[in-house]
């Protein structure tokens, strides 16, 4: 496909494409991404284990600490940025984040309602006798 | 079997839904189909009265005209469905003149076991019920996925082994009808047809009683024949011995049945023997 | 055929929703790096499948053992430092691949490398070890999702290392071609997406399962 | 050394499988050995099985449609045949035979005649309306295609070596595990989805890539032809959802090869979940199907109604619409589960919404058509056809959608008759009003009119014939899946149906006579503008059949419709003389990888099936050097020098300066 205008449009990047940023800023990005991403996880392993926090609130904690690292990593990491240029590539994430979501969330919507309704054969047993 | 003949009040509700729904939106439909038609017939190009505009793409009327309709009948329909949804719920309990009385089905390979706890009777392939009383059925399955459905009598529900599904239902009509399984099941699943007794209130008494002096037995054991693999079995009643059969199958602590590996050697292929 | 071409009136009235002209198709290495983005999704999709099947079957340990019981959390942060760490290296073999820098490319992909079988060979030694306890894949609808979740992540890593060995040997071959620089686009884009499932992974397997 | 596979696996003793093989192997046979002795081998090797042209492979897809279509109406008339004379009898099929057909059909008719029948034309023409050369990644491609083609093929292997599954088209556990169907048949089923699958998916990564990325010059999103933006929903929606086919196949795989239960019976395995995942996947394919479909009547509609597509940006957002919701409703398939009233009625809900955007085309192209001139081509026919018979079809799904109404209807015929009311009224119907469409642009001549005419009514009536009596036989309560029955009333209407399915068949008989006639007329029927209807996308812009890189210089667009544009600008200031300014066109280079790659996986997935393990590892070796190979390849390409551009272009310049000027 050479024969088509070669210069790549300057508002066209591809993911993890950062264009002409220095060296220098690059190697800065990577190591900051890595640091938060190591407290993080530090804070999500901590969090786990001890007993300073109030325990209902831990699996929240944990699953929105995961959610935060999952978007330094692709803001760092993978340079998934919302500048103007790479729209197509927020989109595709969009999408298929959505499509996550609603698998995920509408399985666990749907089996937590039918187990209910089916009842755990336990409880009936309970129930009976 | 006829759906449109419902024979109880849940069957009837669902074909007046049906109907219903059906006829709201024919009123939309059977419009569009006519202009579709019109419109290829009268602009077909060999028609010197019809106007012709080649650069006509685009009418904001008309575009707010084909979003709204199909949404307002959308509104109508889904209200209808919601509010069917929840009336209909399966597991909701009917009114009726009698007892309420409990059925625990439970879907064979390939045929259907009636339990009554209370009466402790059973039968086999054919369902004897009162007029009139709230039938209250809790469904299982011995092996694979069925779906129990009275046309007549309205709401099919699967069968599931491991878990129990709950379906609540009245006759109102004395009569015989037919019953089914809705969900395929492997070979013998065409035979899964079963006869509804539908007798008064005194007859299903009767039957009652001559079941309880039925000479055989249902119990585990008895169970575990009947569990396997067969078509074409009779139609029996048993007196039962075990009450709580049916929840020693849905807890899996009778574990589900063997398929055809118990009589046959794991086959390769069906042709191969 | 004219190359010149004019545009007739707006059938459609857009009007407003004239952009600039779009400029034509797009380079190599954008067509590329979007389409493995697309596959990426698409892979994380199927990751959610795995997930979604674990959440509802996470409770059904058949009287077997729980997460609880068995996650060693400590193996388990040796395994998340080892990747996060990998990632870090891979994205500085991405730079050196830019400023094509051979040793430094070789080195930090060697660094990726022997992290990545760090990680592995912690997996199956936990694996292992399940296994012995008679807590194998057999033994529960739970222990099922759990080992094919955590082993879909853990295939993923080992086609990475391969994947990642024959970069290697291709930059030695062939230098840094522009086709070999869209692959090393590729590559560290999976990478980094296997890092993220693993986020979600501890999180919702170990760390979640390890307090139930 | 041959795991479970013995002489016993073939079916010797059955006459129907063994003469239907019999007969299928002769003919592979002979037209094999006549394309060996008569030196097709070499052409055929260079020109199509290593293409990776967009073009050619489009062809080949739609051709593996063709001949699946036939294997699978072959079933279909057995079924019908069936339940004709099954009336208090077994008929002529036995369960265990009559089960593994509903099941052929149904996988074969969804995966391996629908999807790529689509995908087919989607490859074809996609490119061309985008004014490209080829598709983001041609070698992927062609890698796609072979993939396909090596689960169709493993799937008819299990007609003569072993069984296919006896499960339905969805295999549904516990019946499809291990326990309860220890045979061969549901790994035939769940490999050859799984490697077709990924071919899928690679197709579906290939376009989306492609209407994104790769438009030609002031080629906007709201100036694509409707059909590419209906490809990328409908890919987006491939991309999405065959992972989640992957997952769940795979999960039942583990469950049948290792004794992992995650839907089994014992040990907490969950067989709701299956039919969660499965439908989370089965719904968005059926849009899969249906969404290339309307962007093809989209095209067909407009060009010959004479006009651009009324409500353009409605139809973009209809289709991202239903792509979007098309995710959000899966439960309707088990509403009789058992989940509670909420769950149902949201999901119930949510798939009636789905029939607002529907109905907005509908009304489009229905005003496309007002103010129109309508030309009663073949392919408007199917449009015409499919928009009356898809509204009945839509109309049965929105009932089935209500929760209380499908308590009554679920798994009956009626809810057979409902799918195929829009799966033959709208994907068949938009697929062959596509193959008419376009036959020209692929092969440098028209299909016969008369007899696709004829082909068209067949289809119509017969269709009616065929199907509305299962709505009437729903009604009475008759569930699908029946080998025989007992009840009397059923069967008048079956017999109906068995003559509308006759009738079907005469419209296909039409259809192969419709080739082989347009065939032997090639030279009458030939399309020497490009443009045989006046159409107004840029595949109407380059010549019948396109050469390899499509177009000689790419086209500049700068509106809708964008070879109308041009046209009608030639016609106003007269067409321009001067010579185009060609350039060198480097091209991607044929390459074997897709063949070879599906040789593997065919050797693999056939080990797999028979638990052949030794041959598994030797596929999977083989796979992984053919990669290897392919990656470390250093030429892909081939430049076409600008003279030889310039040569192949002059006939089209030429037939297009006549068209312009009117002359033709
Ligand atoms: C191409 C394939 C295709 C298409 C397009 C559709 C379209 C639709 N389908 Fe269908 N469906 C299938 C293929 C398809 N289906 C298959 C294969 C199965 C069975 C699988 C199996 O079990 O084996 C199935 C099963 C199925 C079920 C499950 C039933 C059951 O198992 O009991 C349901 C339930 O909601 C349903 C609903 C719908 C709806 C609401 C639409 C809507 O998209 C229809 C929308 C269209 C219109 C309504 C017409 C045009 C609209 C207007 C003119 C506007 C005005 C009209 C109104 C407001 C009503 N379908
Ligand atoms: C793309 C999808 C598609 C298409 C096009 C069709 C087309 C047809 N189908 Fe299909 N069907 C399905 C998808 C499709 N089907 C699915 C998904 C199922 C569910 C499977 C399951 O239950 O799991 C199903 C189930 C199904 C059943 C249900 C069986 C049952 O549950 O009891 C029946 C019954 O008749 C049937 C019939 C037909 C018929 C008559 C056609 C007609 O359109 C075709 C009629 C055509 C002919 C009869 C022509 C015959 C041609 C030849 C014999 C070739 C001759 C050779 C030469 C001329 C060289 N189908
Ligand atoms: Cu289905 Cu419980
Ligand atoms: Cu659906």
């Amino acid at each position: 496909m050479s024969d088509l205008p070669l210069e790549p449009h300057a508002t066209d990047v591809a993911p993890g494409d950062e264009g002409e940023i220095q060296i220098r800023a690059r190697i800065l990005g990577y190591v900051v991404g890595l640091g938060i991403a190591i407290v993080l996880t530090i804070t999500s392993f901590f969090i786990a284990g001890t007993d300073l926090v109030w325990q209902p609130s831990i699996p929240v904690a944990i699953v929105v600490l995961a959610i935060a690292q999952m978007g330094v990593h692709l803001v760092f990491f993978l340079h998934i940025t919302t500048g103007p240029d790479n729209t197509n590539n927020v989109m595709a994430l969009a999408f298929g984040v959505l499509i996550v979501f609603l698998v995920i969330g509408g399985s666990l919507w749907i089996m937590s309602n039918l187990n209910q309704n089916m009842m755990p054969m336990d409880q009936i047993m309970q129930m009976q006798r | 079997m006829n759906i449109l003949d419902p024979q109880g009040p849940i069957a009837a509700a669902e074909r007046t839904i049906l109907v219903d729904s059906v006829a709201i939106m024919l009123a939309i439909i059977l419009p569009t189909i006519a202009a579709i038609l019109g419109f290829a017939y009268w602009y077909r190009s060999s028609n010197p009265r019809a106007q012709y505009q080649p650069e006509w793409a685009y009418s904001g009327r008309v575009e707010m005209v084909v979003w709204a309709i199909p949404a307002l009948t959308i509104i109508l329909l889904g209200g209808v469905a919601w509010i069917g949804a929840h009336q209909l719920d399966p597991a909701r309990p009917v009114e009726g003149t009698g007892p309420p009385l409990r059925i625990q089905v439970v879907s064979l390979d390939w045929k259907w076991l009636f339990i009554y706890p209370d009466q402790r009777v059973a039968s086999l392939n054919a369902l004897t019920v009162p007029v009139g009383s709230p039938l209250q059925f809790e469904l299982t399955s011995s092996s694979v996925m069925n779906a129990f459905f009275i046309p007549q009598l309205g709401s099919m529900i699967y069968t599931m082994n491991g878990m129990v599904t709950h379906l609540q239902l009245r006759a109102d009509n004395e009569g015989t009808f037919q019953g089914l399984s809705a969900h395929f099941s492997g070979d013998g699943f065409p035979g899964m047809m079963f006869d509804v007794h539908v007798v008064s209130q005194i007859a299903f008494t009767d039957w009652v009683a001559q079941a309880a002096k039925s000479s055989q037995a249902l119990n585990a054991d008895s169970y575990g024949k009947l569990a396997r693999q067969s078509v074409g079995d009779a139609k029996l009643t048993f007196r039962l011995d075990d009450p709580l059969l049916f929840h020693a199958v849905a807890s899996q602590h009778i574990p589900a049945a063997p398929g055809p590996s118990l009589d046959q050697q794991a086959e390769v292929s069906p042709r191969s023997h | 055929m004219s190359t010149i071409v004019l545009g007739h009136a707006d059938p459609h009235h857009l009007g407003g929703l004239h952009a600039a002209d779009h400029a034509g198709p797009a380079s190599k290495r954008i067509v590329t790096g979007y389409g493995f983005w697309i596959f990426l999704l698409s892979d994380i999709v199927m990751f959610s499948c795995f997930f979604a099947a674990y959440a509802v079957l996470s409770g059904q340990t058949a009287d077997g053992p729980k997460g609880s019981e068995l996650f060693d959390l400590r193996s388990v942060a040796a395994e998340t430092g080892c990747l996060l760490l990998s990632s870090f290296t891979c994205g500085l073999a991405s730079i050196a691949a830019d400023v094509r820098e051979k040793t430094l490319f070789q080195l930090a992909m060697a660094l990726t490398c022997a992290l990545g079988l760090a990680f592995l060979s912690l997996e199956v030694r936990e694996f292992a070890s399940l296994v012995a306890r008679g807590a194998g894949p057999t033994r529960s609808a739970f222990l099922s999702a759990f080992f094919t979740l955590v082993g879909c992540h853990g295939l993923h890593v080992s086609a990475g290392v391969l994947w990642l060995l024959t970069m290697m040997a291709q930059v030695i071959a062939k230098g840094f071609r522009a086709d070999i620089q869209r692959r090393l686009l590729c590559f560290a884009l999976f990478w980094h997406a296997l890092d993220i499932i693993w986020v979600a992974l501890f999180s919702v397997v170990y760390l979640l399962g390890a307090g139930q | 050394m041959f795991g479970k596979l013995s002489w016993s696996a073939i079916p010797i003793d059955q006459p129907i499988p063994m003469i239907t093989s019999g007969v299928v192997a002769l003919v592979i046979l002979s037209v094999l050995a006549w394309v060996v002795l008569a030196g097709h081998l070499p052409y055929l090797w260079r020109e199509w099985i290593t293409s990776v042209d967009h073009k050619r492979i489009g062809v080949m897809y739609t051709l593996l449609a063709l001949v699946m279509l036939l294997r699978g109406f072959a079933d279909a008339l057995m079924m019908r045949g069936q339940q004709a004379v099954a009336f208090q009898a077994q008929g002529y099929l036995p369960p265990e035979h009559y089960n593994q057909i509903f099941s052929a059909h149904g996988t074969i008719m969804i995966f391996f005649v629908a999807m790529p029948f689509v995908i087919g034309l989607m490859n074809l023409v996609v490119p061309l309306q985008l004014g490209v050369r080829d598709v983001a990644f041609p070698t992927l491609n062609s890698v796609g295609f072979w993939l396909t083609a090596t689960g169709a093929l493993l799937v008819n292997i299990s007609l003569v070596v072993g069984e296919f599954a006896r499960t339905g088209w969805l295999p549904y556990p516990p019946l499809s595990e291990l326990t309860y169907s220890p045979g061969v048949g549901v790994d035939y089923y769940l490999w050859s989805l799984q490697i077709s699958g990924i071919g899928t998916l690679v197709a579906g990564i290939n376009l989306v890539t492609t209407v994104l990325k790769l438009r030609t010059k002031g080629m906007n999103y709201l100036r694509m032809p409707m059909f590419c933006w209906t490809t990328l929903a409908s890919n987006l929606l491939i991309v999405a959802a065959f992972p989640i086919l992957t997952a769940t196949l795979a999960m039942l795989i583990l469950d049948r090869y290792f004794g992992f239960h995650f839907f089994t019976n014992e040990a907490g395995g969950n067989v709701m979940m299956f039919m969660n995942l499965i439908w989370a996947w089965g719904h968005p394919e059926v849009y899969i199907l249906v969404l290339p479909a309307f962007g093809i009547f989209s095209e067909v509609v407009s060009t010959f109604s004479g006009k651009p597509l009324f409500g353009y940006r409605s139809m973009v957002l209809a289709t991202m619409a239903i792509c979007v919701i098309s995710f959000m409703v899966w439960l309707h398939h088990f509403f009789t589960m058992g989940a509670g009233p909420n769950v149902n009625a949201i999901f119930g809900i949510a798939s009636m919404i789905i029939a607002v955007p529907t109905g907005v085309k509908i009304y489009n192209w229905l005003f496309t058509m007002y103010l129109g001139r309508v030309r009663f081509t073949t392919p408007m026919l199917w449009a015409i056809g499919f928009m009356v018979t898809f509204l009945i079809g839509g109309l049965t799904g929105v009932l089935v959608a209500v929760p209380p109404a499908d308590f009554l209807l679920h798994n009956s015929l009626f809810l057979v008759a409902h799918f195929h009311n829009v799966i033959i009224g709208g994907v068949l119907f938009g697929a062959f009003a596509g193959y008419t469409y376009w036959f020209s642009k692929a092969f440098g001549f028209r299909l016969h009119e008369g007899l696709g005419k004829a082909a068209f009514w067949c289809w119509l009536i017969g269709f009616y014939v065929a199907f509305m009596p299962l709505y009437a036989v729903g009604l009475l309560g008759m569930t699908r899946r029946m080998q025989h029955y007992d009840v009397p009333e059923w069967r008048p209407w079956l017999l109906v149906a068995a003559v509308g399915a006759l009738i079907i068949f005469a419209g296909i008989v039409f259809q192969i006579l419709q080739l082989v006639v347009s065939i032997r007329h090639r030279v009458e029927l030939r399309d020497r503008t490009g443009d045989p209807w006046d159409g107004r996308s840029l595949e109407w812009a380059t010549a019948s059949p396109p050469p390899v890189f499509n177009f000689a210089v790419t086209p500049v667009v700068s509106g809708a419709d964008a070879y109308w544009a041009m046209k009608v600008r030639a016609r106003r200031d007269g067409a321009s003389d001067q010579s185009p300014d060609y350039k060198d066109i480097e091209m991607p280079r044929n390459s074997p990888t897709g063949f070879v790659c599906a040789f593997f996986a065919t050797v693999m997935g056939f080990a797999l099936i028979w638990h052949i393990w030794w041959m598994v590892a030797a596929g999977m070796v083989g796979a992984f050097a053919t990669f290897v190979v392919f990656a470390w390849r250093d030429h892909d390409e081939y430049v076409i020098p600008a003279a030889d551009v310039a040569r192949i272009d002059q006939v089209n310049v030429d037939a297009r300066r006549a068209l312009m000027s009117g002359a033709v």
